[in-house]
């Protein structure tokens, strides 16, 4: 007899549990309105990433089309994939002196692993995070990018 | 003619192959599986998919530079793979940081314990066959992922921790958000217990399912959650405190049982300890600098150094050999997954291919930390 | 044309009329039979792509998701578009597999299941077929089935598909026994085998209410073993997405796989149904005792409509089970039927026989 | 036991093994010939009780080739480090202890695979990660101009 009761508690014990799971589903099936994903896409124009997203290594520049990068190479030095290439030219200043500037800033997106050392290390503040994440292209070569844009200059007072 | 018939019948080994593409190993691994019907009588795992020679890498790396890599070994303890580079560096230059950036450490592993948790309780409902917890586990992960993108720029791949502290200040935001997740994540926990935990076929299908011994705990050096459900004391939060561990109160799970039911449990109940801990620290965070003056060049000391961490999975250990120069000479990590896997053997033997499944998921495999 | 929606009979005996009129007796037998296969055919293509669709969103809505958004309003022409995408897809035949039953098995399944269908009423006077022995029949040839699931998982060629397919036959034939078990309870209670017999026997009130215990547990038990002889929710063994990554279908693809989903989806109405007609009264309106007022209202709504909604209530069920529960273990999913369901499944038609042999019921 | 008691304790266990103080862990110097039998002891030895391997590090020093145990007492909490090393580089061979401690044989097998060490009477002595005949990535003269850049 014992066994017969317990026999039959187990199985409305089971039982219980299962409604118990079911009534968590339930729940949820009648709020619609706790929904929390996001149809992405059609979304674009509202969603706006955190400001501190890491997204692609970018160079600001003023309306003059003034960069604050000095060419140094230490971001080219702490990067740790090699994604960085400083290719520097020697010009020669107004007063006749000789000078090296930043000729082109090579960003490898394709080898960056968005790591912040560069940006960290920057004496002059010239490169930032960028917050755009779609970086889908069709082709590799697409991901190498310069970030100074063409006939840009230094700002005047950046110090070296 | 019978009898002639059966001799002619060859029995061979019914060997599966699970993986490398499998739903249930996440990700590239490989178990060869040594089948009797639905028996499992031997399994072998293959690994070596994603190796991607990080020990090596680190040798022609600056100190700095190798914390960005570990991100990309347990991912989805990212931050205290971080932690433990970056305290291993401090230790070797005896650069104190204040404490500020110890008790941030602190918060985010063990937000990142939560997260790393939360993922595993999703996948471990989905290997059993309940697709709907792999949903809600998600849904309140992204909760979490959401506070380190606002302060660390990254969702996954953190790379936060720095030699001599960490990478940005907090953000403004970070005090609320995080009351507002440990409020929410305190009502929804109950709910994962209603939908799993209490199941009567989740129960069926794990207690007393590959029960491990304390003894064979230590032997095959299983650690985490893993190895304290069968009462391995091997918190080393616990052990050897470091950050901000040595201030807060929390209890060290311990069960006894060591089923996969054990196992599971002691996740969940961990989730607790670290709101707990989150709760203490979150309301009192010093002020001070949020990074310690550290030389551009980072050159260790000659010598050996080694520093224990406990990720979400077990002990991370990093082995950094130094001969002076501003690269390693040697640096190995001692990984908890590493271990872990191989005592899936030991579990699963003469169990089912079902229970294969649960066993596996409850070890909390990543299989980047097993190949490193 | 005389057209009723309360009764059907109306509909087909003046069809009947029309064709007898000009044609001789075997071609008007032949047009009516070729009629009905086709409104089958039909049915079941259009029910088994919005079931997919609702699976899909109600699967969906248990997980706090949106479900399909893109083709068309709420992603209402989503499974059309999947239909046409599995139609276009390329029929892979593994190298080593046999190949004449891998061909085969996708339409032993598929076939089964029309044949099942011809014997459900969907209203009055609208039933293909009507033995004195229905139940009889329906219970006979859904458990065919499994022989084409059997036949696909060995024909395959592939480790995975011959668990799947061996899981699949234990467990077919351990839950057939408890589906013929309700069955028998409630035909006892019915005192008919003939679907239509039963359905108009609930016109007084639906057997679940009347029999109360013994058929709401019958009713309970049906329900776990439906769900089990669908090859869905916690007993979806034979697939076991995480442990034999897509089970005894794992190589089909293209249309062939397409006949296995369908006939998942229909084999599911068909359950739903079988229930319908056994513990909800068929087609028949839900009346209360003596509330005139309330019956009339009932009675209003079309026979037809009662049928679909009662369907799609246990449907519904079904699909809840599936999205909340983990998986059981093939050992234990014959403990419950030997050491749970059977028992208790004798005790209860014991139980159903007293109370109609002293006429305990309503 | 505190550090200075350890290493007394564990210069008395044998002769052969030179204790020193490293920077963070007492440090046992073995010989590859005493190593098991060594580590025998110290995990049998009921006041040293080193029952958890935490590491095994293989390490090619340019001269020798090293293996670095990282041990543990989980029931007194010291930790020593002990380190052996090969001066034979075609086949440095060390003896296993996974006898001892069972997590040995994947770390073993791990740094067989990286670095070529073989340990004697480890009875799964297969690559691990890498296919058979590729070299030993993590020894210093390892070269490999597909696939490694110089910076």
């Amino acid at each position: 007899m014992k066994a017969l009761i317990q026999y039959i508690s187990t199985i409305l014990q089971g039982l219980l549990t299962l409604v118990k799971g079911m009534a968590v589903t339930g729940h949820y099936f009648f709020r619609p309105k706790l929904i929390t994903t996001q149809q992405y896409p059609e979304n674009r124009q509202t969603l706006k990433m955190f400001d501190r997203f890491r997204g692609e290594v970018i160079m600001p520049h003023d309306e003059n089309n003034h960069h604050k990068c000095t060419g140094c190479g230490i971001c080219e030095m702490n990067c740790p994939n090699g994604s960085i290439e400083i290719i520097t030219k020697m010009i020669e200043t107004p007063e006749g002196k000789k000078k090296k500037v930043i000729d082109k800033h090579i960003y490898h997106l394709g080898m960056c692993t968005l790591c912040n050392l560069c940006v960290k290390a920057c004496p002059t503040g010239a490169i930032v995070m960028g917050q755009k994440f779609e970086h889908a292209v069709w082709d590799r070569t697409q991901l190498t990018k310069v970030l100074n844009q063409p006939g840009s200059e230094l700002m005047k007072d950046v110090k070296e | 003619m019978s009898n002639n018939l059966q001799d002619k019948i060859e029995t061979q080994e019914y060997i599966v192959n699970m993986g490398p593409q499998h739903p249930s190993t996440h990700g590239v691994l490989r178990l060869m599986v040594n089948l009797e019907g639905e028996i499992v009588k031997n399994v072998d795992p293959v690994v070596g998919y994603i190796h991607s020679g990080i020990e090596k890498m680190t040798e022609s790396l600056a100190y700095p530079q190798i914390i960005h890599l570990t991100d990309r070994m347990d991912y989805l303890s990212a931050h205290m793979n971080n932690e433990a580079v970056a305290l291993c560096i401090e230790n070797a230059l005896q650069v104190e940081v204040s404490d500020r950036v110890k008790v941030i450490r602190t918060l985010m592993a063990e937000l990142q314990r939560l997260a790393s948790h939360q993922l595993w309780w999703c996948v471990m409902g989905m290997d059993m066959g309940a697709l709907t917890t792999f949903f809600y586990g998600l849904r309140d992960r992204e909760m979490i992922l959401d506070i380190f993108e606002e302060t660390c720029g990254a969702r996954l791949t953190l790379n936060y921790s720095t030699p001599g502290g960490v990478m940005f200040d907090l953000h403004p935001n970070f005090q609320k958000r995080v009351k507002e997740f440990t409020k929410y994540f305190r009502k929804v926990l109950p709910e994962y217990n209603q939908l799993l935990t209490g199941n009567v076929i989740f129960k069926e299908r794990t207690v007393g399912l590959g029960p491990l011994s304390k003894e064979d705990a230590i032997a095959y050096g299983v650690t985490g959650p893993t190895g304290r459900a069968s009462g391995f004391a091997c918190d080393v939060r616990k052990h050897n405190p470091y950050s901000a561990y040595d201030r807060v109160q929390f209890n060290e799970i311990l069960r006894t049982d060591g089923d996969t039911f054990g196992r599971y449990q002691a996740r969940i109940d961990e989730m607790y300890e670290s709101l707990n801990i989150i709760d203490q620290l979150i309301d009192n965070i010093p002020e001070g600098d949020y990074q310690a003056k550290m030389k551009g060049v980072i050159k260790l000391p000659e010598g050996e150094f080694y520093q224990r961490v406990e990720t979400a999975r077990g002990e991370l250990g990093v082995y950094i050999l130094s001969d002076g120069k501003k690269n390693p000479y040697r640096v190995k990590f001692r990984s908890p997954v590493f271990s872990n896997l191989w005592v899936l053997n030991h579990l699963i033997k003469g169990q089912k291919i079902a229970d294969l499944v649960a066993v596996m998921s409850t070890l909390d495999l990543v299989i980047p930390d097993i190949d490193r | 044309m005389a057209f009723d929606i309360y009764d059907f009979t109306t509909l087909t005996s003046s069809i009947h009329q029309s064709l007898s009129e000009s044609l001789p007796p075997l071609a008007v037998e032949m047009i009516e039979w070729t009629l009905v296969g086709l409104s089958m055919l039909i049915f079941v293509a259009l029910f088994g792509l919005i079931l997919v669709y609702l699976e899909r969103k109600v699967c969906a809505l248990f997980q706090q998701r949106l479900g399909p958004m893109r083709v068309g309003k709420w992603g209402l022409l989503q499974t059309i578009a999947d239909f046409v995408k599995l139609l276009m897809k390329e029929l892979i035949t593994p190298n080593r597999a046999d190949k004449f039953l891998y061909n085969l098995a996708p339409f032993i399944v598929i076939i089964v299941t029309f044949m099942a269908i011809a014997a459900i009423p969907f209203a009055k006077g609208l039933q293909a077929l009507d033995f004195d022995i229905g139940v009889f029949y329906v219970s006979a040839i859904s458990s065919l089935g499994v022989i084409g699931i059997l036949l696909a998982g060995w024909a395959s060629n592939n480790k995975y598909s011959l668990i799947g397919a061996m899981r699949s036959g234990a467990q077919i034939i351990s839950y057939e026994l408890s589906v013929g078990l309700t069955l028998i309870t409630m035909i006892i209670f019915a005192g008919t085998m003939q679907i239509s017999g039963i359905v108009d026997a609930q016109a007084s009130g639906w057997f679940i209410f009347r029999g109360h215990i013994p058929a709401i547990i019958a009713f309970i038990i049906f329900l776990i073993a439906g769900t089990a002889e669908t090859n869905r929710g916690p007993f979806d063994l034979a697939e076991a997405e995480s442990e034999l990554t897509a089970g005894f279908h794992t190589e089909y693809s293209g249309i062939k796989f397409a006949f296995f989903f369908l006939a998942e989806y229909v084999n599911l109405f068909i359950v739903s149904a079988m229930a319908t007609v056994l513990f909800l009264g068929g087609w028949q309106p839900l009346h209360f005792g003596s509330f005139e007022g309330f019956n009339q209202v009932m009675d209003f709504i079309p026979p037809i409509f009662w049928f679909f909604g009662k369907v799609m209530f246990i449907i519904y069920m079904i699909m809840w089970f599936k999205w909340t529960f983990p998986r059981l273990r093939v050992d234990q999913i014959l403990t419950l039927e030997w050491k749970y369901l059977l028992p208790v499944n004798l005790f209860n038609i014991l139980l159903m026989t007293l109370i109609v042999l002293m006429g305990w019921h309503f | 036991m505190s550090q200075d008691e350890l290493i007394s304790r564990l210069s008395q266990l044998t002769e052969e093994v030179t204790v020193s103080m490293g920077p963070q862990y007492v440090t046992c110097q073995v010989a590859p010939t005493h190593l098991h039998q060594f580590c025998k002891k110290l995990k049998e030895e009921k006041d040293l009780a080193f029952d958890y391997l935490i590491s095994l590090t293989g390490v090619d020093m340019p001269e020798y080739m090293t293996t670095v145990y990282h041990l543990e007492s989980t029931t007194y909490r010291h930790m020593i480090v002990v380190k052996s090393n090969t001066a034979n580089r075609t086949e440095p061979t060390l003896p296993s202890v996974c006898d001892i401690w069972p997590t040995a044989l994947w770390h073993e097998r791990e740094s067989h695979d990286l670095l070529g060490l073989v340990y004697e009477n480890n009875p799964d002595q297969r690559r691990l990660f890498l296919e058979d005949g590729w070299g030993f990535p993590l020894r210093k003269d390892y070269s490999d101009p597909t696939r490694i850049v110089e910076r």
